[in-house]
Order: C-alpha cells, then sequence, then structure tokens
C-alpha cells in the first residue's frame, strides 16, 4: 500500500491538458461496504464528523433512524435505513451507507467548471478541493448518486474525501478504521473484489440467491462498492440507482455542446469578420447624403406654407 | 450542411484537439497536486493508550494530544481512533466511542465545584475546601446521630444506613477499592453500583 | 462473560436473546459477525422488536416481553423428548444424576415450602438427598424418579410448543426453528454461545432467566468449551470490577459477603462459607475463604487487624436485611429515613424506576453529593426544567455538592471489562478547570471525617481510625499503589509447603494461592491477586500474541482469576482429559499435567482419573440443572408474568408474579391494569448513545438528537398516529410526549388469542446536554426488581398510548 | 468629430441608456457565463475578482439583464412588429451581404434581420433567466428535482449559445453599416444613412408621420 502515498492526479475538472500521467503505476483503491455484515451503528458516521471536524446541526427526531435527515455539507457519509419485507413475508432491514461511490468516471468533475476544483488521484479518490471552488453546484447535476453540497456558509461544495489525507499517509478511511463489524473494508480494488467474491458465496449459501457485487460500469466502476443481498434490485437499499450512469443531458451539456459551442461562436467571428474583408463596410455615399437631404428638403418645402 | 456521423466525430474531435492545445498556458496542475490533501493532523501528536469508558468491551484507543509534554506546553486532546493492537476491538469503535472526543470537552463538563444552598434556586461556585468541609461534617453529624452499634438482640452490627452511596460504573478499580475502604470503614450499608442498569 | 469477546468467533450458533448486541456491544459484535463469515455460524436473534442484532441474523424470532422462561423451559422440553443433549457431558458433569429430597414438589406455579405471610419460601427441600458418608446420593442410571434429570423433565413437561406460543406469541414455527437450531449444537464438537445483557436481567425473574439459558448450555455440553459459555455483556467499562471490588450492599471485595445479623461471630460466619466437598474425590475451592477473608481484612486494617480481635470481625457492617439496594434506598428515602446520599458517577434521577419516585427522595434529603464530569439530571433535580423536570426549588431543602471529576482520558488505573480482563490505561491530560480525580475526593472527605473524629470522637471510630492509609501520596494516592494493595503482599517471609521456595516479607504475591489464613499476606481483592506482581504491572500488559488465532490471547492485559480466560474449561475436555472438539482444544490432559492455551480452571496436576468434576467452585462439583437454595423463587425457572402484564398466567392463574418478588406497598399502589394501560412496554438503549452520557456529546447527540417511541403500523393505525407525529405515552405513573417511530420492526403478537401490542421506549433523554430535552424513559416504569438482585423490571411494563400535541415548552 | 448639421434622431437618450444597460450586462453575462462554460475559458473570471465573485454576480446580472431587456421591448415592440415586407426583404437578403443594399427591398426603421435579433432577444433572454433560476444554486438549489436541474442547465448553455450567436450578429451588423454605432452612442444618424438603410423610414419621417415623437431635429 506504499505506493498509495502518491497523490498524483489523473483527472482534474475543468482542464483541457492531460494532467502529469507518467507515474501510472499506482494501485487503484476500494472502500468495500459489505451491506449484508452493517449494523446500522453509524459508527462509520461518527468516526467521519470526528475525524474531518464536522459538526452539523443538531437536529429532530423525523420518523426515522436516519440522522441528520439528509447528507450534507458537514455530513458526508448517512446511513439509510429500509425496512423490507420480502417474498416470503419476512422483514429484511436493509441498512446502507450512503457518501461519495469516487466512482472511475466521476460526474462531478466532469461537471465541474473551476479548474482543479475537483480531482481524481491516482489511487482512484475523487476529492474536492475545497479552494478552487467556486460554489456553481454544477457537480451536484453532475453526479448520479447525489453526493456533492453546497454550504450555505462559504458557498463550497462537499462530500467524502475518502480521507485521501490518511490515505496519503498510508492509512485507512476512519469510517474504515471505526466500522465495528467490518462491514467497510478498505484495500486495493483488486483485493476488495476479490473479498467481495468470498461474501457472495457465503451470502448465496445463506439463501441469498441475487447476492452481488455493486460496482456500476456504467460510471467505470466505482472506489465504493457494495455488496449487496439483492443486487438484482439495488434501489430497495434506499434507492440506490439501480443502473447509475452519468446523466445523457450532463454528457450532451459537458460533451459535445463545449466543442461545438466554442466552434460556432468562433465561427461566426470569423466569418464576419471576412466578410468585412472581403466585402468591406456598408458605407453611406455622398449620393446618399444628397438623397437624403433631398427626402427631407422637399418634405420641408411641402409643409412650409 | 448534413454532416454524417463519421465525419460529425472528426469534427468534435479536431476541435477537442484545438482547445487541448489552446489550453497550455493556463496550465495549473502541478499546483493543484501541491495543494490537494489536507495535512495529515496527528504528524506529531503525543499518543497515550487508554480504554474507552462506555461499555465493556473495553475497546483499546488511543488518545492523541497536543504537545509533546514539554514543561511548558499544556497537553489538549485532539483526536480519539482505536487501538488496532487491541485483540477485541482491532482498532474498530463503535459511535460512542469515535466520538469520544466530543465528551471530553463536552461544553457541559464541570470544571468547578457547585453549591446549592436549601431552597437555592442557582448553583454558586465554592471551593473545593468549602465543599469537602461540609460534607465531612454533614456526614459525621448524622453518623454520630443515626449509627447503630449494636441491634435488639444485642449483637454488635455497627452500621450506618441514614445515608448511602451509589458507586460509579466507569471509575477505575483502584477509585473502587478507596472508595469501598472509606465507605465500608464508617459502617455504611446503603452502598449499591450501577450494575443493575 | 464465561469466556472472551473473541472466543465468540468459535461458535456454530450464536444466541441473541434477552440482549441487542449489534447495538450494545457494536465493537464485542464483531466476533459474531467473525463467526458467521469464518465458522460459518447461524445467528439467532429472539427479541420483541426487530433489532439492529436481528438485521444481521439468520433467524429471527419475536416475543413478548417478559415471557423469557416460558421460551427456555420450552426449549429444554425439546431438547429432552428430542433427546438433543450431550449425553456424556451432562453424565459427567451436571447433576442430572444426583437424587433431591424426597419432600421437594411443585404445584400450581409454587415449590415446596412457600409461606404466603412472608412471601418467601422455606427452603429445606430444594436440596440433595445426603447419604450416610454425608455426600449426595445420585443414580447414573437417571432411573430415580426423583433425580434432577427427571424431575426437570417433569417440570419443563407443561411447556409444549402451543403453550409457549400461547404465552409468548412467538408462532410456533419460529418457536420449534429455534430449538432446531439450538439442538444442532448438541453434538460434543458443536458449540453455541448465549450473548445477554440487561435484555433478561432488567425482570422481576432476571436472574431466573439467566438461570434458564445456563441450564440449556450445561445440557447442550456448551459450558467452559470454546465457542461456548453464558456470556453475560455487561454494560458499562468497570461495572465488573466495582462488583469484582465488591461496591455492592451486601458484598466484599473478591465475592465475598458481608455478615449478617444472625453471624454473630466469626466463627459462625466462616462456618456456612467453607463449603465442604458433596462428592467423593471433589475439590472445593471455597475452603479456602477463611485465608482469602484474613488476607482482605489485613489489607484493610493491617496491625489492628489480628487473631485475637478475629481479625477485626466486628468493624465490618452487619446486613440486617439482604440488600440495601438502590431500590430500597429510594424507599427509604421517600419514608424520610435517609438525611444524605453521594452519588459517584451515577445519575439515579435518569436511571432508576418511576422517576417521580426518585425525585421526591432526593428532595427529602438533607444533603446531596454529586461526583461527576457531567452535568447531571441528578446533580439539578432541584431545579425547574419545563415539563420535563417540573420542581418548585424554594421548597426543596437539599443542600446540593456538585463535585466536578476527571474523566478516563485524565487518570491512571486499571478498568475490568465483560471478559475479565484488567486492562491499564494511561492519562493523557489534565482535567478542565479544577476538576480533581474521585481518588483525590475520596480521600478528602474521608481524611476529614479521620480527622474529625481523631479531634472529636463520636461514633464509634476504631474502624475510620484504623483502616491503613499506607500510601506514598496520602492525599492522592497514585493508582498504582491502591492495584498493589488489592494485589496483596507478604507480611512475613513466607515458605512453601511444596517446594520450598521463600517468598520475602514486603514482597507482591503472585497469585492467590499464597494466601494465608494466619494474618502473614494481604490482599485487597484477592481474585486480582496476581495482576500486579514482582514482575510488574500485569494489567499493562500488551502482547497481543493469540496461539492458534483461537481468541484467547493469554499475555494481553490480565484476567482474573488466575489470568485465565475461559472459566470452567476443565469441561472443554471429556472426563479423561480428551477435548470434546478436538479443532477447538482449551486444555487437555497430557498424563502428568492439564496442559493449553488457557490456565486450566482446576488443579493443574490433578489425574482426571481422581473423579474431580470441573465445576470446582461447587461443593458438588458440577454444573447445576437444579439450583438448591441459590434463587429465591425456586430450584428450576418458573413463568412468572411480570407485575404489570396484560394477561393471566396461562399456567397457574393463581400465582400470577415472582411469588418472592419484594414489592414496597406505595410501588404496588402505582401498579397500572391492562384496562387502563393495554400495551406492553420494553425499555432500551439506542446504539448511538451510551446511556444519559452521550447526549452531552455533540456527536452523538446529532446522530439521535431527539427522544421517541417505537410502534407497530397496525397500532399506529388503530390509534391514528402518524410517522414521526407527536404521541403521549402514560403508566400510572407518569407520562412521556415525544414523536412515535412507526415501524415495520414491531408487529403485534397473538397471546392468548388476543393481539398484543409492544411499544419500545427508548431511554436516553434528559433534561442536560446538547441533545433537545426528554422525560426520559423511567418516568413511566415500575419500582420493582429481581427477586434475587432487585434488577429493575425496566423490560415490560404497560403503558397507553395517544396521539397529542408538541409539549409546551415553560 | 462635429456632428453633421443636419442630421435625424434615431434613438433618445433613454433608448440609448437602456441599450447599453443591457449590452453591459449582456457581455458580463457573455464572459462569466463562458468563464463557467469551457474550461479554456475560466481565466475571464478573473474579470470578476475569480471564480466565488463571478458565481455569485452572473445571476444578479442575469436579473438586471432581464428587466433592462424588459424595458426595451416596452420601447421597441412596436417598430418590430413583422410585416409582409419582412419576409421579402429576408428573400433578397444576399443583396444585403454583398453590399449591394440598392438592390434590395426598402425597409422601414428597423429592417427583418434587426427585428429578428430583437425577437430572438426577448425569447432566449427569459428562457436563459428562467433556467438560471432553477441552476441558482444559493436560492433554489434544493427547490427542484436534479433531473430538472440538469435539463435546465443544459437548455441555459443552448440558449446562451444561441443569444451569443445573435449577439455576435447583431454587434457585426452594427460594425459593418457604418455609423451604426454613433445611432446608438450618439443617438443620431445622417440622412443619406437613413436613406441608404431605412428609406422607408426616413420617408414616413419626411412625411411627418413621426413628427409626435419628434424624431427629426433641425438645427
Amino acid at each position: 500500500m506504499s505506493d498509495l502515498q502518491s497523490q498524483d492526479l489523473v483527472r482534474r475538472s475543468a482542464s483541457t491538458m492531460t494532467p502529469p500521467s507518467v507515474r501510472s503505476h499506482v494501485e487503484q483503491v476500494a472502500k468495500l461496504i459489505d451491506v449484508s455484515r452493517c449494523i446500522g451503528c453509524k459508527a462509520c458516521q461518527a468516526a467521519c464528523m470526528e475525524w474531518n471536524d464536522l459538526r452539523p446541526e443538531i437536529g429532530h427526531f423525523e420518523g426515522s433512524y436516519e440522522n441528520p435527515a439528509d447528507l450534507g455539507p458537514s455530513v458526508w457519509t448517512l446511513m439509510k435505513f429500509a425496512e423490507y419485507e420480502n417474498e416470503q413475508g419476512n422483514l429484511e432491514w436493509l441498512i446502507r451507507k450512503d457518501g461519495c461511490m469516487h466512482c472511475e468516471d466521476p460526474g462531478c468533475l466532469k461537471a465541474c467548471p473551476a479548474p482543479g476544483a475537483i480531482v481524481q488521484y491516482a489511487n482512484g479518490i475523487v476529492d474536492f478541493i475545497s479552494d478552487k471552488c467556486i460554489g456553481c453546484g454544477y457537480c451536484v447535476k453532475g453526479c448520479p448518486f447525489d453526493i456533492p453540497r453546497i454550504s450555505k456558509q462559504d458557498h463550497k461544495a462537499y462530500k467524502c474525501t475518502l480521507c485521501s489525507d490518511r490515505v496519503a499517509v498510508g492509512q485507512e478511511p476512519a469510517c474504515v478504521k471505526a466500522c465495528p463489524t467490518g462491514a467497510i473494508m478498505f484495500g486495493s480494488k483488486t483485493t476488495m473484489q476479490e473479498w467481495a467474491g468470498e461474501r457472495i458465496v457465503d451470502l448465496k449459501s445463506r439463501g441469498f440467491e441475487q447476492a452481488g457485487l455493486y460496482d456500476p460500469p456504467a460510471v467505470g466502476g466505482t472506489h465504493v462498492m457494495y455488496v449487496l443481498h439483492h443486487a438484482d434490485r439495488p434501489s430497495l437499499y434506499s434507492g440506490l440507482p439501480d443502473h447509475p450512469r452519468i446523466s445523457p443531458v450532463v454528457e450532451a451539456w459537458k460533451g459535445i455542446l463545449k466543442p461545438l459551442a466554442l466552434i460556432g461562436v468562433g465561427l461566426a467571428a470569423v466569418v464576419g469578420f471576412f466578410h468585412l474583408i472581403i466585402e468591406g463596410p456598408n458605407e453611406v455615399t455622398d449620393e446618399d447624403e444628397a438623397a437624403g437631404e433631398r427626402v427631407l428638403r422637399e418634405s420641408e418645402s411641402e409643409k412650409s406654407p | 450542411m448534413p454532416l454524417t456521423r463519421r465525419e460529425f466525430i472528426k469534427f468534435t474531435g479536431l476541435a477537442l484537439a484545438a482547445s487541448s492545445l489552446g489550453m497550455l498556458g493556463f496550465g495549473e496542475s502541478g499546483e493543484a497536486q501541491a495543494a490537494a490533501v489536507r495535512p495529515f493532523k496527528l504528524t506529531r501528536a503525543t499518543e497515550t493508550r487508554n480504554t474507552c469508558t462506555y461499555c465493556s468491551v473495553a475497546c483499546g484507543i488511543l488518545i492523541y494530544s497536543m504537545g509533546d509534554r514539554a514543561k511548558n506546553a499544556r497537553s489538549n486532546i485532539i483526536h480519539i481512533e482505536g487501538d488496532p493492537d487491541h485483540p477485541v476491538n482491532r482498532g474498530t469503535l463503535c459511535p460512542k466511542g469515535s466520538a469520544l472526543l466530543d465528551v471530553v470537552h463536552a461544553p457541559t463538563r464541570l470544571r468547578v465545584p457547585r453549591y446549592r444552598p436549601p431552597g437555592g434556586t442557582e448553583f454558586k461556585d465554592v471551593s473545593w475546601d468549602y465543599a469537602l468541609d461540609r460534607i465531612a461534617r454533614l456526614m459525621k453529624d448524622d453518623r454520630d446521630k443515626n449509627f447503630i452499634a449494636k441491634n435488639a438482640a444485642g449483637t454488635t452490627v455497627n452500621r450506618w444506613t441514614t445515608v448511602g452511596m451509589l458507586a460509579a460504573s466507569a471509575s477505575s478499580s483502584e477509585t473502587s477499592y478507596l472508595t469501598w475502604k472509606a465507605v465500608r470503614s464508617l459502617g455504611m450499608v446503603v452502598f449499591d453500583n450501577q450494575a443493575r442498569v | 462473560m464465561t469466556n472472551t469477546w473473541q472466543d465468540i468467533k468459535n461458535a456454530n450458533v450464536v444466541i441473541v436473546m434477552g440482549g441487542n448486541a449489534a447495538e450494545a456491544h457494536p465493537c464485542g459484535f464483531k466476533w459474531v459477525i467473525e463467526a458467521k463469515i469464518e465458522n460459518d455460524a447461524k445467528l439467532v436473534v429472539v427479541d420483541p422488536r426487530f433489532t439492529r442484532t436481528a438485521s444481521v441474523a439468520d433467524y429471527y424470532a419475536p416475543i413478548r416481553p417478559g415471557t423469557d422462561i416460558a421460551f427456555l423451559n420450552g426449549v429444554i422440553r425439546y431438547l429432552l423428548d428430542k433427546d438433543a443433549i450431550q449425553h456424556e457431558y451432562v453424565r459427567a458433569y451436571t447433576n442430572a444424576g444426583l437424587i433431591v429430597k424426597d419432600g421437594f414438589t411443585f404445584q400450581d406455579g409454587l415449590f415446596s415450602g412457600y409461606n404466603e405471610d412472608t412471601h418467601s419460601y422455606d427452603k429445606s427441600t430444594w436440596d440433595y438427598e445426603l447419604g450416610p458418608d454425608g455426600y449426595a446420593k445420585f443414580d447414573d442410571t437417571w432411573q430415580d424418579p426423583h433425580c434432577v434429570i427427571n424431575l426437570l423433565k417433569q417440570h419443563v413437561s407443561r411447556y409444549t410448543p402451543e403453550m409457549v406460543s400461547r404465552i409468548c406469541g412467538t408462532p410456533q414455527d419460529k418457536f420449534l426453528h429455534v430449538c432446531e437450531l439450538i439442538a444442532s449444537t448438541s453434538a460434543p464438537d458443536k458449540a453455541m454461545t448465549s450473548l445477554f445483557a440487561l435484555g433478561w436481567t432488567q425482570h422481576s425473574v432476571g436472574a431466573q432467566n439467566i438461570r434458564n439459558m445456563a441450564m440449556i448450555q450445561l445440557l447442550l455440553g456448551n459450558i467452559g468449551v470454546a465457542g461456548g459459555g453464558m456470556n453475560a455483556l455487561r454494560g458499562h467499562s468497570n461495572i465488573q470490577g466495582l462488583t469484582d471490588v465488591g461496591l455492592l450492599s451486601n458484598q466484599m471485595p473478591g465475592y465475598m459477603n458481608l455478615p449478617n445479623d444472625k453471624e454473630t461471630d466469626f466463627d459462625t460466619y466462616m462456618s456456612t462459607r467453607q463449603f465442604k466437598p458433596l462428592r467423593p474425590g471433589q475439590i472445593s475451592f471455597y475452603q479456602n475463604t477463611r485465608k482469602l477473608f484474613v488476607s482482605l481484612m489485613k489489607a484493610l486494617y493491617g496491625d489492628a487487624a489480628t487473631q485475637e480481635n478475629n481479625w477485626a470481625y466486628d468493624w465490618l457492617p452487619k446486613l440486617d436485611i439482604p440488600l440495601y439496594d438502590i431500590i430500597k434506598a429510594f424507599e427509604m428515602m421517600n419514608n424520610g429515613q435517609m438525611t444524605g446520599y453521594i452519588c459517584q458517577g451515577f445519575n439515579p434521577l435518569q436511571a432508576f424506576p418511576d422517576r417521580g419516585k426518585i425525585r421526591r427522595g432526593l428532595s427529602k434529603l438533607k444533603f446531596l453529593v454529586t461526583m461527576d464530569p457531567l452535568d447531571t439530571e441528578t446533580s439539578r433535580f432541584w431545579q425547574d426544567f419545563g415539563p420535563q423536570n417540573p420542581a418548585n426549588s424554594a421548597e426543596i431543602q437539599t443542600e446540593v455538592f456538585q463535585l466536578p471529576t476527571t474523566c478516563f482520558a485524565e487518570e491512571n488505573g486499571s478498568l475490568v471489562n465483560s471478559a475479565r480482563w484488567l486492562q491499564w490505561h494511561w492519562k493523557a491530560a489534565d482535567a478542565p478547570g479544577i476538576a480533581m480525580s474521585d481518588i483525590w475526593i475520596m480521600s478528602g472527605i474521608f481524611h476529614r471525617l479521620r480527622e474529625l473524629y481523631r479531634k472529636e470522637g463520636g461514633a464509634f471510630p476504631d474502624p475510620i481510625l484504623n483502616l491503613t492509609w499506607k500510601y506514598t501520596d496520602p492525599i492522592s494516592p497514585d493508582p498504582e499503589d491502591l492495584a498493589k494493595e488489592m494485589n496483596g503482599r507478604a507480611l512475613a517471609d513466607l515458605t512453601d509447603a511444596a517446594t520450598g521456595a521463600v517468598t520475602k516479607a514486603g514482597t507482591l504475591l503472585d497469585g492467590f494461592a499464597q494466601l494465608r489464613d494466619d494474618g502473614t499476606t494481604s490482599s485487597g481483592c484477592w481474585i486480582f491477586c496476581g495482576s500486579f506482581t514482582e514482575k510488574g504491572n500485569q494489567m499493562a500488559r500488551r502482547d497481543a500474541t493469540d496461539p492458534r488465532e483461537q481468541g484467547i490471547a493469554p499475555n494481553w492485559a490480565w484476567a482474573w482469576p488466575a489470568n485465565r480466560r475461559i472459566l470452567y474449561n476443565r469441561a472443554s475436555a471429556d472426563p479423561a482429559g480428551k477435548p470434546w472438539n478436538p479443532a477447538k482444544p482449551v486444555i487437555s490432559w497430557n498424563g502428568t499435567r492439564w496442559v493449553g492455551i488457557d490456565v486450566p480452571d482446576y488443579t493443574p496436576t490433578l489425574d482426571p482419573s481422581a473423579g474431580a468434576s470441573p465445576f470446582i467452585m461447587n461443593d458438588e462439583g458440577l454444573g447445576r440443572l437444579f439450583a438448591r437454595k441459590l434463587m429465591v423463587e425456586g430450584p428450576f425457572p418458573e413463568h412468572y408474568e411480570p407485575l404489570e402484564s396484560p394477561v393471566e398466567n396461562a399456567l397457574h392463574p393463581k400465582v400470577q408474579n415472582n411469588p418472592v418478588a419484594r414489592v414496597f406497598a406505595n410501588d404496588r399502589a402505582a401498579f397500572g391494569s391492562p384496562k387502563n394501560f393495554p400495551y406492553v412496554a420494553t425499555t432500551y438503549r439506542l446504539t448511538e448513545h451510551f446511556h444519559f452520557w452521550t447526549k452531552h456529546a455533540l456527536i452523538n447527540a446529532i446522530l439521535q438528537p431527539e427522544e421517541f417511541v417505537e410502534i407497530g403500523e397496525v397500532l399506529a393505525k388503530e390509534k391514528g398516529i402518524e410517522q414521526g407525529g407527536w404521541v403521549k405515552v402514560s403508566s400510572n405513573r407518569g407520562h412521556v410526549v415525544c414523536k412515535a417511530y412507526v415501524t415495520k420492526r414491531i408487529k403485534p403478537l397473538t397471546v392468548d388469542g388476543k393481539p398484543t401490542h409492544v411499544i419500545g421506549v427508548p431511554l436516553h433523554w434528559g433534561f442536560t446536554g446538547q441533545a433537545r430535552k426528554g422525560y426520559g424513559a423511567n418516568t413511566l416504569t415500575p419500582s420493582v426488581g429481581d427477586a434475587n438482585t432487585q434488577t429493575p423490571e425496566f423490560k415490560a411494563f404497560l403503558v397507553n398510548i395517544e396521539k397529542t400535541s408538541a409539549p409546551v415548552a415553560a | 468629430m462635429s456632428r453633421p448639421k443636419n442630421v435625424i434622431i434615431r434613438y433618445s437618450a433613454t433608448n440609448r441608456v437602456n441599450h447599453w444597460i443591457t449590452a453591459i450586462c449582456f457581455v458580463l453575462l457573455v464572459l462569466s457565463g463562458l468563464a463557467m462554460f469551457h474550461p479554456m475559458l475560466f481565466f475571464l473570471s478573473g474579470l470578476f475578482g475569480g471564480g466565488q465573485w463571478m458565481r455569485a454576480a452572473h445571476p444578479w446580472i442575469g436579473i438586471v439583464l432581464l428587466i433592462s431587456y424588459l424595458a426595451m421591448i416596452v420601447q421597441f415592440w412596436r417598430e418590430n412588429l413583422v410585416h409582409q415586407d419582412d419576409i421579402e426583404w429576408l428573400k433578397q437578403a444576399r443583396f444585403i451581404v454583398s453590399n449591394q443594399e440598392e438592390r434590395a427591398p426598402q425597409t422601414g426603421r428597423n429592417n427583418a434581420g434587426q427585428k429578428i435579433v430583437f425577437w430572438s432577444m426577448a425569447l432566449l433572454i427569459p428562457v436563459l433567466f428562467f433556467t438560471g433560476l432553477l441552476i441558482w444554486e444559493v436560492y433554489f438549489g434544493a427547490a427542484t428535482s436534479i433531473p430538472v436541474q440538469r435539463a435546465a442547465v443544459l437548455i441555459h448553455s443552448l440558449a446562451a449559445i444561441a443569444a451569443i450567436l445573435v449577439w455576435i450578429v447583431h454587434v457585426f451588423a452594427a460594425i459593418w453599416v457604418r455609423d451604426s454605432v454613433r445611432a446608438m452612442t450618439q443617438g443620431y444618424v445622417t440622412p443619406g444613412w437613413a436613406w441608404r438603410h431605412h428609406r422607408k423610414w426616413l420617408e414616413e419621417l419626411a412625411s411627418g408621420q413621426h413628427d409626435e415623437t419628434n424624431d427629426r431635429k433641425r438645427p
């Protein structure tokens, strides 16, 4: 894991040049959330707040164990609880830790207009560089998982950093370390995928035929993955997207529209410029002037008594 | 102008290439890398091994404090996390343990002895000597008045039932031993702890 | 806990009943998950609510609060019926074959010897038939109708699956499936662990709940083995330690009892405690009691405790009643029988039943002292906080001292965890303000009292003046000094009878085997003897090496007794000394001595052929399916309804409740009837909070900010209660106004043919700290305790619920 | 440059102030919008004191633009009403482009091109405003769902590009048709300019149709 100390960027928001990518032999990291081991104790939430010095406001009881009520600029991870009655009529309490998925192809980064405000390190972590954030909220629209939140205090976007500060010095994220039941694991992405495989075998042996790994390919896979008992229906878990992808609308906006628009605008300007060069200005001639004066004079004289 | 799909891709590709080239002068990637990651906050913090104060899983914890215990530095606890060497918790902590920092620094931590007189509506700060002198006086007066040396049958029973004590549940065994000694030497029997709740 | 936290991973079945390990002990619960993953274990949860533990269980069965005995006796019936017991274990290691006295009977809910007037039993028939040799009679063939196993069979025969379902509301198929899973561990190489906590203790039959499961574990051969045991998950970080050191009304350090009025002299006291073996060849540890007692008295009174004054026996207080527990204390307060009360790190206004009674009691005191790091409700009981604590300060004449103490991070010392490990911790920072340690404060009070007695004289000053206080810093003794005193020292040169080795006077002892009854040794807490030796502080050891990774870690810290990690581990091997489960042996006989990964709970060189049974703390050496006289309500557990119950006792309507429960008249008057309070309520903790402490911690207040109750969807619909809406929950003692959590996790149970609704009442809210103000669950709870231990019946009582609006702030 | 002797007032002072408020807002919005639209142009955020200031200012400028443009609509809507002539003019637009304006149909106060610019902006600016509100994070970030905001941001961008194209045509035409800029800076045109570009308008003026508006000014 010593390679994790290298935090070279592989992607950088609003940047048209290739980031330095020679040191590419960095192990990809991943956090694996095994929902079948999670007891919803919120240790991850507490550890996240403690390590990252976050203290959202004290809320109210709102008819669920979910507290605070939503992710927020200072709520980077949140346990979500869903009471689900299965086909046999038995209750399953599906508890999921929500937070940034650290997509391989991050929609937030794609949408971000501020150069370098969102970066992806070579190890896969997607991080918000608050100093460069302009608070436009485009990341919110770019994210397929509804994760980033904009602070009303400083108008900057915030989300889980996967404890990039800890990972940078060779430690696991705070939530991972705290998790009492090992429902959150951390390691190289391949190790996590292998471990998930073992877990899925175990779950299948316990009657969860549809157990599987949630590593959605449409966003290039994620660096936060879930083991789900019902991988065929991720939305059972408090609305985890069944088929997450960067919205085609965002793709269009941040993809084809950008160059087309610039070209269009540039072309219009160029055409105008060359038109002027070729055709010359549309000028008033002396004849025009004379004709104009004449018209005025005639009307003047008509009106004169 | 109708474009075929092929031409379209070529067209946008060229545009992208052009815009990339155009951007060369404005690159700031190096700077971003340097500024990106928050500095690790525990680099030279002092680490103290302790045990979580809550339940009796007794998770090992590492307390990180500012200051290296030099004469002029007053330690201040800045972070608490699990002790990875501990055979039970292996570095993990529950939501209470993960938030230990906030109980250490709770705004409702008591800092000064306080006293409320009979019928009073407020606490007032008092000195330790005032508080302990007064407590000792009250205890002695009551013990001298209500101590039962012998019962009706004439058996020596040496019992004091009018002042009682509830002992802690998170204080150390050493504290509890000293408490036991002091309390029993007075003959106090209304003496219990939190084992039941 | 008989076993360690990590040892849970060796289980094949984990049953969580009478507790909610995932929520209350998440970090210990990891070993349950580990058992599932590494040992293919099945997790079974039996609970009135679908808890966080249930969320990861392989099987969940609901149960009505307060009916665990019916369920467990039903399990025993199933095991005996299907012959799913570990025969060799039961035959050799339990009292199944011992013959009970002829007069012992059980009829209509009562055992022989009941006295209606005193609500107590004459227990003389609750014992073994003794032969002329003084040994207990037994029948190895189990033919005698009066041998324990046959009496047990007869006793549980009434607990058919139909009856269990009728009482508990557990559907029969679910009950039988649980039985099946439990029965699977009767194989010698399979183990089940029982994890429980206050879900079993906080009942009027709490101790019997636990005994009932212990009996099942004995029948299955699951005591003493890896992955087995009875594992009480203690609540607080050092509640085990405080119990070990005897901070209970009738206790002394190391589980010795205070004398009572009838034990007029030292020899009478000793005569009932040095148990003689009841079986030939048996060893009985408590024959050493005199050594332990004398060593304690030498630690307390030093040179002043002499042979001549019976080691200062008379300086100990004697008890006139069995317990001066907290319920009794508050009864005395309410009756004006108490002057002062000291609450050290304890918040009874929040923690004890019938909050109104607690408040009234405190108001009648002359003085109240609280010692706590936090601003507790108890210390402010006299202050008006609106509907959550209405008080008229001017009328309350109690003087209150609120003393600020250090917390865990600000002191050295040891804590004893649930698995009996003594772990040392170190100070990280100074306390805020001028807060001081409990040691300093207690010393300060004691010195002032001693000084007053020295100057003024007064009532019986001898024990006060003669108490040892030989600490380097008498003002604030070092925890290390105190730990050494508890460990014990040689007071004279000691020569070991067997080896001839000499222990010099003044040296720290290595173990309790060195203790003597002639005044040449001292030990403040004999079970801690060996924790701080000449080799250093054993509690501070940090070697996590774990042989075979079996969850013992013998060199991490130190466990009492004698650094033993699994109690009764002799029972992990068969009578010949071969492990029942060869894959996970604990100890075994190698021909000359007992060897293994743990310290043997047995004489290390005692040959198996000597015939001594494993349970050496019992005088017959056997695990007790029949409890003899040790339980107040009978040698077998019997289902009695909670004091407040919605139904009649289906087994014996005439004996509805625990017949020997101690109920004060005022408290009985405050019980409610099912007519007015038709719903069963149960209180519990949430994982986000620790009692009433973490509401002072901002993060925890954020994670669970406000008081609520949990109700099922059916009841919510009936009462028109909305999700998150305000409700008023009332018992005959008070009411709580809070939010409602309408959930699928609580379903109505069919009890005796009628639908029965359960309301869950989390207990964390009060009126100080960071979280929102709340009324507190103990506003509702009845003031009645378990008949043996007086643990309050927090888990089953009656309430009503109705829709309401938000409380008006004062 | 001294003012010619015989001029015609084309835009009143109110007209001109209104136009230039609109223009300045539009330019600022284009600059800040483009900075947020394409990374190549993010450097433009420097003109606003950095990205945060730019992000904060953009919507407020947008509000000013909307109000300002509404005022322009009030002033100019009547003269931009489309007539049959305009279609004819558009058909002959090639003569305009190739500087043979004399071969194209005569126009009134505004030609069809100008009307297109006017009405395009009248459509685009409200679209930009409303989609802009939906993505105004500070006040309306939580008001609509994310898919709605996504659509809004795409429409906002498309509309902005369209507006920029219209604006380029407008600016180009102003530069290309000499002395048009002066009409909007100093307010007047020469009779020859009017003869050449808006002959019908000139004739209308001459015939006194606009007397009540006092468009004609005699030295």
